[in-house]
């Protein structure tokens, strides 16, 4: 076991990847063999994790980011549907164009990501306040401004705007998933190789020593807040294109999802420590829970109370590797 | 106990109306004219049917408008012949169809599910109920249909939560041959090929006999009043279109009611609502129809929007567009007190919609002066039927399935009766 | 001194990878004083530990009243009247003085807690300890000294038979020290047992009977103070001997330019009107007791802590001093100014992160391009200053947490090194470090000095003062008192600097 | 420091003048609202909230928090009425039912977060799935009206004398909530309970050094937070005519709102009863008011999220010049 771990290979991927990329197979194979016509079925059920991998793993993405600085954001699913609300609501009733309509809903996220991390950063809200405030604001800013109408983006039908479906799949291969692991490899360098990613870990894990080094603790803790607010515009984006339509009102149930699969993916809820190969695999595992459980005939509920409870093993399980490192 | 009951009646009078559809059958698939859009207006269930329809104190019989009157005929005439398509309906295979409600929110589901079971049970095919946790999860209800395509089976029952996000996995039904059965609600641009019958309700259609009678209660009231009176109408939501269509179906019915005695009336509140209703005057006017919309579909809200409209001095009549909304009224009624059927006395006339023993009480006391609902259980039943019959290779027509006025007086009627669920 | 009242035999205690207590022996008479010493990491604290029942012993035998006892927690010790005071203050600072004083056996009528009578108890507690603290006030608004005296009347208001006082006088002024003395005195008189764990060795002659050393988790062996010299036990503690010659002159020369001036500088109230200057080459050092102010001005200096007034001047690039604005640790890098904190895992080091991260941190934009960065540069340059620094370590991957304290302190050190900063300031460069790392980082100071780099050090530790620096400055109560150069200062006239505010 | 000065200086005191502020603006503007029905309906909305406040401000004092409140309450409302209704069992076994079921969520909680030593978001994230699982386990609940065999229990918050238009109703559970109020503030601060909560949210280390069994009293914190979750389940289902499924997210944040705005400590150490009851009549007088002077429902949101701001900055605000002088 031990010279396992100190295997160079598994040491650059982390022990503890491996063995959720290992849970990750194994679920796979289980529901092949356990659910009838799951594996018949081919790449059919993969295709369908795929649409909630998209818009899940750009949230989780960006709230890892958050949580390395030793933060939190719940409002990420609320923000997620008012950026679809207002770039659809611009998009059928101001007849803008679709692009436009994009970058608005992308701006909407970033700017929440600024409000969240100047008011954390600068104003020393708790980050957990914070958010439950501009999960409200989020909310009911995109219900005023559409009317409470919810809105529907352009299917693939749509003679004018239809392109805007090979955003995640052209003709059965699966761009998204191309565009979601450019993302996680862009995320991925920002995290390990920039001055920004460094910074941000550094002061999760110590940020008074990170300000007595000389770094603008503030600026960098509010880039966190920034990036997680621009992966959440563009998940929103992804949202629509796998599900065409958001109503206001909702989106909570997106934040648990998404910090679920960042937490289980490794990053430590105390800062400091974060995966984003781990948060990619921990997404992956909540869809294609979330898929299986579905082929199995079962319910959203059971599939929240199995996700409820990998979260908590996850977790103590970090929590006890911590403690006996110390 | 009392479900029991229910299901007694409910099955006994399937029966009868298999019976009856048996006796008669010759009419077979005929006229194109049972389009789903002008034949929900039904006078009658199959189960009517086949006892009477003069009883019932059914949609059209209170409708004033005189074409009204003949496209509800002629949808009757549809219903019936819908129904005889299933009739000595037998499943070659014993299939298994996944079932997609909304959700399990209301009782509504229940009812529906009861439905099916019964349906299943003649049959002796098997169903899957799914569902999101809530009405407003799309996303979840698509991911149910995507993981239910996947599975490829012999024919799906969808009562989608947004008719325009399960397009894309419709036009994958119809390409992979799965044949889709809506019911509750209807999917108005489905591609071609995918959905094979629709089993719901005219929901517009529906909202206007809610205006219909509750105009007859309040027509002296508005005729001999001396300054505005105000009618109210809450709306879980504005972004379903069942709902959409239910709330506008009363607005238009009744601003076009008000209109033809005289007076003038406007729409404020909600601006979905405000801006689709049509013909509605602008400014100081006799008659206000205020819509109300929650921030999200619970009752407490719901009801916290009909307490609003309901301490309005100047309020003659309320209508909540769904049994959520119902129960919303009626829980803002708890401390006001103010709902009744004696307008005479001052009392707001409260108008409900769908059933559940909440809604079914404040109906026998007289609290809510009626509602109309729609039958969840036949449009379970039908769609298993429709599935069935589609999974065997069969051409299927739209079954419209009847919104029903009940009131006190009728509640216990055998026709509305089964309808009622609890 | 009287009957022997604890007798702790053989404990063993293992820690995953450390054997932190080795088959240590320890013996306690009534009415004595005895000290426990030892280095940093030596185990005392451990094997108090395992005596108060907070660590489970994985062998031996305590025996408490001639019974073998074994406490599964604080509560049974203190219940059989063995009662501690932490080195950390473990105070509830949102509750009041005798909430927190009877926390954990509060006097109960029925349900509810009789906050009069803990009130009362706590008065007559103070009365009997001659101290002036007001029992209603919230424990949060005390003085670090005043929480301390607290912390002890709660041990003693406990019907107690030892306490054991670990490192009380750290955080204590002189004057302090003396009233903690005479309580100590008179508890006893009272025929108690003690128990006192200090570094400082002055205290050890003063207060304690029998002094018994650790080292490395092992018992060496215990003395009778007034029968052994200072250098017996250092002996003891060290294994060898500690080289500690004052310096007699300055290194530094005496036409050396100024680098840093700064004038009336204030900021709340542990700084008021400080000025000084620092020369090129310099090492000044900054004395005075705890609480004086000197961590307070560093890091006001520094830009750590806002500042009411105050002008700084350091020297530019042209060798003419420039004013400068610093409003936060950005400006004071920027301007060539580097803290190292004395509390380094709070306030220098980013444990988690490896030798690498934490020792560009502050001057990550020298080893990126654009935004990315130069993974291969920073990791030759920090292994370049660890070869110079001799930090012991595999690699320069190691996580900063695996390190020892010394070590630690030069990974701070390359920290700053990295960033080329000509004014370092040292905060207590050796608290926490064992003796042997101490010397090393002595010499690295000195090559630094001789090198160009100025140094501020704050120290507490006399001996530390007067063998590194080139000139004293002395602060008592937030004020400046005086300014001494190496050839004149003595132990004593320092210490009257440092006290002349009192009283 | 002059009395004055000391009072403006309690956020309690603010919260008041906002509670009564609003209450003025909302009589001014609205003269439905003057009406003795209006009172009562917010009233009556208030009391879960008002039930989970008082549960949920003791994690909060605790540094912690407990997200599970919100889907929790659902879940047992839900899981009550259904054996209520479909399994006949009387009234008063379902309440005892949410109550115990809100107790061992909480037993959960605490376990989860005092022994095992999770952070209390992420642990309570993990419990609210949960519970909004097996909550969407149970189909649409009508627990029994007023009229129906089994209604007594909407007596508890609400006493309604004779019937229909005439019928006098009297909002005792506002009574309830006061004397709860006065228990536990007097839990809160004159009880061994009420003292660790405090001393674990301001140190937890030094309380357990104390040699105070900081593990059973950190578990207590969030099973007294559970038990009141089962209570606030209680209210819920006398208000809500169907409990449903799939509901419950975001209540908590009503709840945990309100006691912030009452002034509860966001770093722990710092709590009372009295600004929670204050503050959550805030934000349901936010909550229910607001349509009462013509605005949407959903400016409730955003000003519900702009009041919890505002009163978190003052406090920050406040602290920052207390650090200054």
């Amino acid at each position: 076991m031990e010279k396992i771990k100190q295997n160079p290979i598994v040491k650059k991927i982390g022990f503890n990847r491996i063995i959720l990329i290992c849970v990750l197979i194994l679920m796979y194979v289980a529901f092949c063999v356990g659910i009838k016509g799951f594996a018949a079925a081919g790449t059919k059920h993969l295709l369908n994790t795929m649409n909630y991998v998209y818009f899940l793993g750009f949230l989780s993405l960006g709230v890892t980011f958050v949580i390395a600085t030793g933060g939190i954001d719940f409002s990420i699913g609320p923000v997620m549907f008012c950026c679809a609300l207002v770039g659809g609501y611009c998009l059928n009733s101001y007849k803008m164009p679709l692009v436009a309509d994009i970058i608005i809903a992308i701006v909407i996220g970033l700017v929440f990501g600024i409000f969240n991390g100047y008011m954390v950063a600068y104003q020393k809200v708790p980050a957990f306040i914070i958010s439950m405030a501009s999960m409200n604001i989020a909310k009911g800013a995109a219900a005023v401004f559409t009317k409470t109408q919810s809105q529907s983006w352009p299917l693939s039908t749509d003679p004018v705007n239809g392109w805007f479906r090979n955003i995640i799949s052209v003709n059965g291969f699966p761009v998204g998933l191309v565009i979601f692991a450019i993302a996680a490899v862009i995320c991925g360098i920002i995290l390990y190789n920039t001055k920004m990613g460094r910074y941000i870990l550094c002061l999760g894990s110590n940020r008074e020593a990170v300000r007595l080094s000389g770094v603008n603790t503030k600026k960098w803790e509010m880039s966190a807040y920034v990036m997680c607010g621009l992966l959440t515009g563009i998940a929103a984006i992804f949202f629509v294109a796998a599900y065409t339509t958001v109503q206001p009102g909702y989106g909570d149930q997106y934040n648990n999802e998404a910090i679920a699969g960042c937490v289980m993916g490794g990053t430590s809820m105390v800062g400091g420590l974060a995966s984003i190969l781990g948060t990619v695999i921990g997404v992956f595992i909540i869809s294609l829970l979330q898929e299986g459980i579905l082929a199995l005939g079962l319910g959203k509920d059971i599939q929240l109370i199995v996700t409820g409870i990998i979260v908590i093993v996850a977790v103590y399980a970090d929590v006890t590797a911590r403690r006996r490192k110390n | 106990m009392k479900r029991r009951v229910v299901a007694t009646l409910m099955s006994a009078a399937m029966v009868a109306a298999l019976l009856a559809g048996c006796g008669s059958s010759s009419a077979s698939s005929s006229t194109s004219a049972a389009s789903s859009s002008s034949s929900a207006a039904s006078t009658s269930s199959s189960a009517a049917a086949s006892t009477s329809s003069s009883s019932t104190e059914a949609v059209a019989s209170t409708s004033t408008a005189s074409e009204t009157a003949s496209s509800s005929s002629s949808a009757a005439q549809s219903s019936d012949d819908a129904t005889k398509q299933f009739d000595g309906l037998k499943a070659k295979e014993a299939y298994n169809f996944p079932m997609l409600v909304k959700s399990f929110q209301s009782t509504y589901w229940d009812a529906a599910q009861q439905g099916m079971k019964k349906a299943v049970d003649e049959l002796g095919v098997t169903y899957d109920c799914q569902g999101p946790n809530s009405e407003s999860d799309i996303a979840d209800q698509v991911n149910m249909l995507n993981s239910a395509i996947s599975s490829k089976p012999v024919g799906i029952g969808l009562a989608a939560c947004d008719t325009t996000s399960v397009l894309d996995a419709l036009k994958t039904c119809a390409s992979e041959g799965i044949p889709v059965v809506a019911f509750d609600t209807g999917v108005a641009d489905a591609p071609d090929g995918s959905i094979v019958c629709t089993v719901a309700t005219d929901n517009a259609q529906a909202g206007s006999v809610a205006a219909d009678n509750m105009y007859d209660a309040i027509k002296d009231e508005i005729k001999n009043a001396d300054g505005q009176v105000r009618i109210g109408e809450v709306n879980q939501d504005a972004t379903a279109l069942n709902i959409q269509q239910r709330g506008l179906g009363f607005i238009n019915e009744m601003i076009k009611l008000i209109k033809a005695d005289g007076k003038t009336v406007s729409v404020e509140g909600n601006e979905f609502y405000v801006n689709n209703a049509e013909g509605a005057d602008t400014g100081d006017t006799d008659v206000v129809i205020e819509v109300a919309v929650p921030a999200q579909t619970t009752v407490e809200l719901c009801s916290t929007e009909a307490q609003t409209i309901l301490s309005k001095e100047d309020t003659i009549a309320i209508f909540g567009s769904n049994q959520t909304a119902a129960e919303g009224v009626l829980a803002a009624d708890a401390n006001l007190s103010v709902l009744g059927s004696d307008v005479s006395n001052g009392d707001v006339i409260g108008v409900g919609f769908d059933a559940g023993s909440t809604i079914k009480a404040a109906v026998q006391s007289g609290q809510l002066y009626g509602a109309v609902t729609q039958s969840p259980l036949m449009m379970g039943y039908y769609a298993i039927y429709a599935l069935t019959a589609a999974a065997n290779g069969q051409e299927l027509q739209d079954v419209p399935t009847a919104g029903y006025w009940y009131n006190a007086d009728n509640i216990d009627d055998p026709e509305i009766a089964p309808n009622l669920y609890d | 001194m009287g009957e022997v009242i604890l007798t702790m035999k053989g404990i063993d205690k293992s820690f995953p990878g450390v054997h932190a207590l080795d088959h240590v022996d320890l013996e306690v008479r009534a009415g004595e004083v005895h000290a426990l010493m030892g280095e940093n990491g030596a185990g005392k604290s451990t094997l108090m530990k395992v005596l108060t029942g907070i660590y489970k012993k994985d062998s031996g035998t305590i025996t408490y009243f001639g019974k073998e006892v074994e406490f599964h927690n604080t509560r049974e010790a203190q219940d059989a009247g063995v009662v501690i005071v932490h080195q950390e203050l473990n105070m509830v600072g949102d509750l009041t003085v005798a909430q927190n004083i009877f926390i954990g056996r509060e006097p109960k009528k029925g349900i509810r807690i009789d906050d009069k009578k803990m009130i009362e108890d706590s008065k007559k507690l103070f009365e009997r300890l001659k101290i002036d603290i007001n029992p209603r006030e919230k424990m949060k608004n005390l003085t670090v000294g005043k929480q301390q005296m607290c912390e002890i009347a709660k041990a003693i208001s406990h019907d107690c038979k030892l306490i054991i006082f670990d490192e009380p006088s750290a955080a204590l002024t002189e004057k302090e020290i003396d009233d903690l003395f005479k309580i100590i005195r008179d508890l006893r008189a009272q025929n108690m047992g003690i128990i006192y764990i200090s570094h400082r060795m002055d205290e050890i002659k003063v207060i304690t009977d029998r002094v018994t050393v650790m080292r490395d988790g092992g018992y060496v062996g215990t003395l009778i103070t007034k029968d052994s010299t200072k250098e017996d036990i250092i002996n003891m503690m060290v294994g060898r001997v500690i080289y500690e010659d004052p310096k007699t002159h300055s290194m530094c020369p005496p036409d050396a330019p100024v680098v840093l001036k700064v004038e009336h500088l204030n900021a709340g109230h542990m700084v008021q009107d400080v000025s000084f200057e620092l020369h090129k080459g310099e090492i000044l050092g900054f004395s005075g007791l705890m609480g004086a102010g000197r961590t307070e001005t560093a890091r006001a200096i520094f830009g750590a802590d806002p500042k009411q007034s105050g002008k700084i001047s350091i020297m530019g690039k042209d060798g003419q001093l420039h004013e400068v604005t610093i409003n936060n640790p950005q400006d004071a890098v920027k301007a060539g100014i580097g803290y190292l904190s004395e509390d380094r895992r709070r306030f220098g080091v980013v444990v988690q992160k490896s030798i690498i991260e934490n020792s560009t941190l502050a001057c990550l934009d020298d080893f990126a391009n654009g935004p990315f960065i130069n993974k291969a540069k920073e990791k030759k340059e920090t292994e370049r200053l660890i070869k110079e620094l001799a930090t012991k370590t595999p690699s320069a991957d190691q996580l900063v947490m695996n390190l020892s304290g010394g070590n630690q302190q030069k990974v701070v050190i390359a920290k700053w090194l990295i960033r080329n900063s000509d004014i370092l300031i040292f905060d207590e460069p050796t608290r926490g470090i064992d003796v042997g790392a101490k010397n090393e980082i002595y010499k690295l100071m000195n090559k630094l000095a001789s090198e160009g780099k100025s140094i501020i050090m704050i120290s507490s530790e006399m001996t530390e003062i007067l063998r590194m620096s080139d000139r004293i400055v002395v602060m008592c109560e937030g004020k400046k008192t005086g300014e001494i150069r190496i050839e004149e200062a003595t132990q004593e006239n320092i210490m009257d600097k440092a006290t002349r505010n009192i009283n | 420091m002059t009395k004055k000065k000391s009072l403006l200086n309690d956020q309690r005191f603010i919260a008041l003048i906002i509670a009564i502020l609003l209450m003025v603006i909302y009589f001014v503007f609205s003269k439905e609202f003057r009406k003795y029905s209006s009172i009562l309906s917010m009233l009556d909305f208030s009391y879960y909230d008002m039930l989970m406040g008082f549960g949920v401000t003791f994690p909060l004092i605790t540094a912690g928090v407990d997200l599970s409140i919100g889907t929790g309450m659902v879940c047992y409302a839900l899981v009550g009425g259904t054996l209520v209704r479909n399994n006949n069992i009387p009234v008063a076994v379902a309440m005892l039912i949410c109550i115990l079921m809100g107790v061992a969520i909480g037993l959960l909680n605490g376990i989860l977060i005092g022994v095992m030593g999770l952070a209390p978001f992420i642990a309570t994230l993990s419990t609210c799935m949960i519970t909004r699982g097996i909550g969407s386990m149970c189909n649409a609940t009508p627990w029994p009206t007023l009229q129906q065999p089994g209604g007594w229990f909407h007596s508890i918050f609400k006493l309604t004398f004779g019937s229909g238009r005439g019928a006098f109703k009297f909002p005792i559970g506002f009574f309830l909530m006061l004397v709860l109020m006065c228990v536990m503030e007097f839990v809160l601060n004159h009880t061994k309970f009420g003292r660790y909560t405090i001393a674990i949210g301001s140190n937890r280390e030094a309380t357990a050094l104390s040699g105070i069994n900081v593990k059973f009293y950190h578990v207590m914190v969030y099973v007294v937070c559970g038990f009141f979750t089962g209570l606030a389940a209680i209210a819920y289902a006398a208000v809500t005519p169907t409990v449903q499924p799939g509901t419950g997210a975001g209540l908590e944040m009503d709840a945990i709102g309100g006691v912030f705005v009452g002034g509860v400590s966001a770093t722990g150490g710092y709590g009372s009863i009295i600004g929670t009851f204050i503050g959550v009549m805030i934000i349901c007088l936010l909550k229910t008011g607001l349509p009462y002077i013509g605005l949407q429902a959903n400016w409730q949101q955003i000003i519900t999220g702009v009041v919890l701001i505002v009163a978190v900055l003052i406090d920050i605000i406040k602290k920052r010049r207390a650090a200054a002088v």
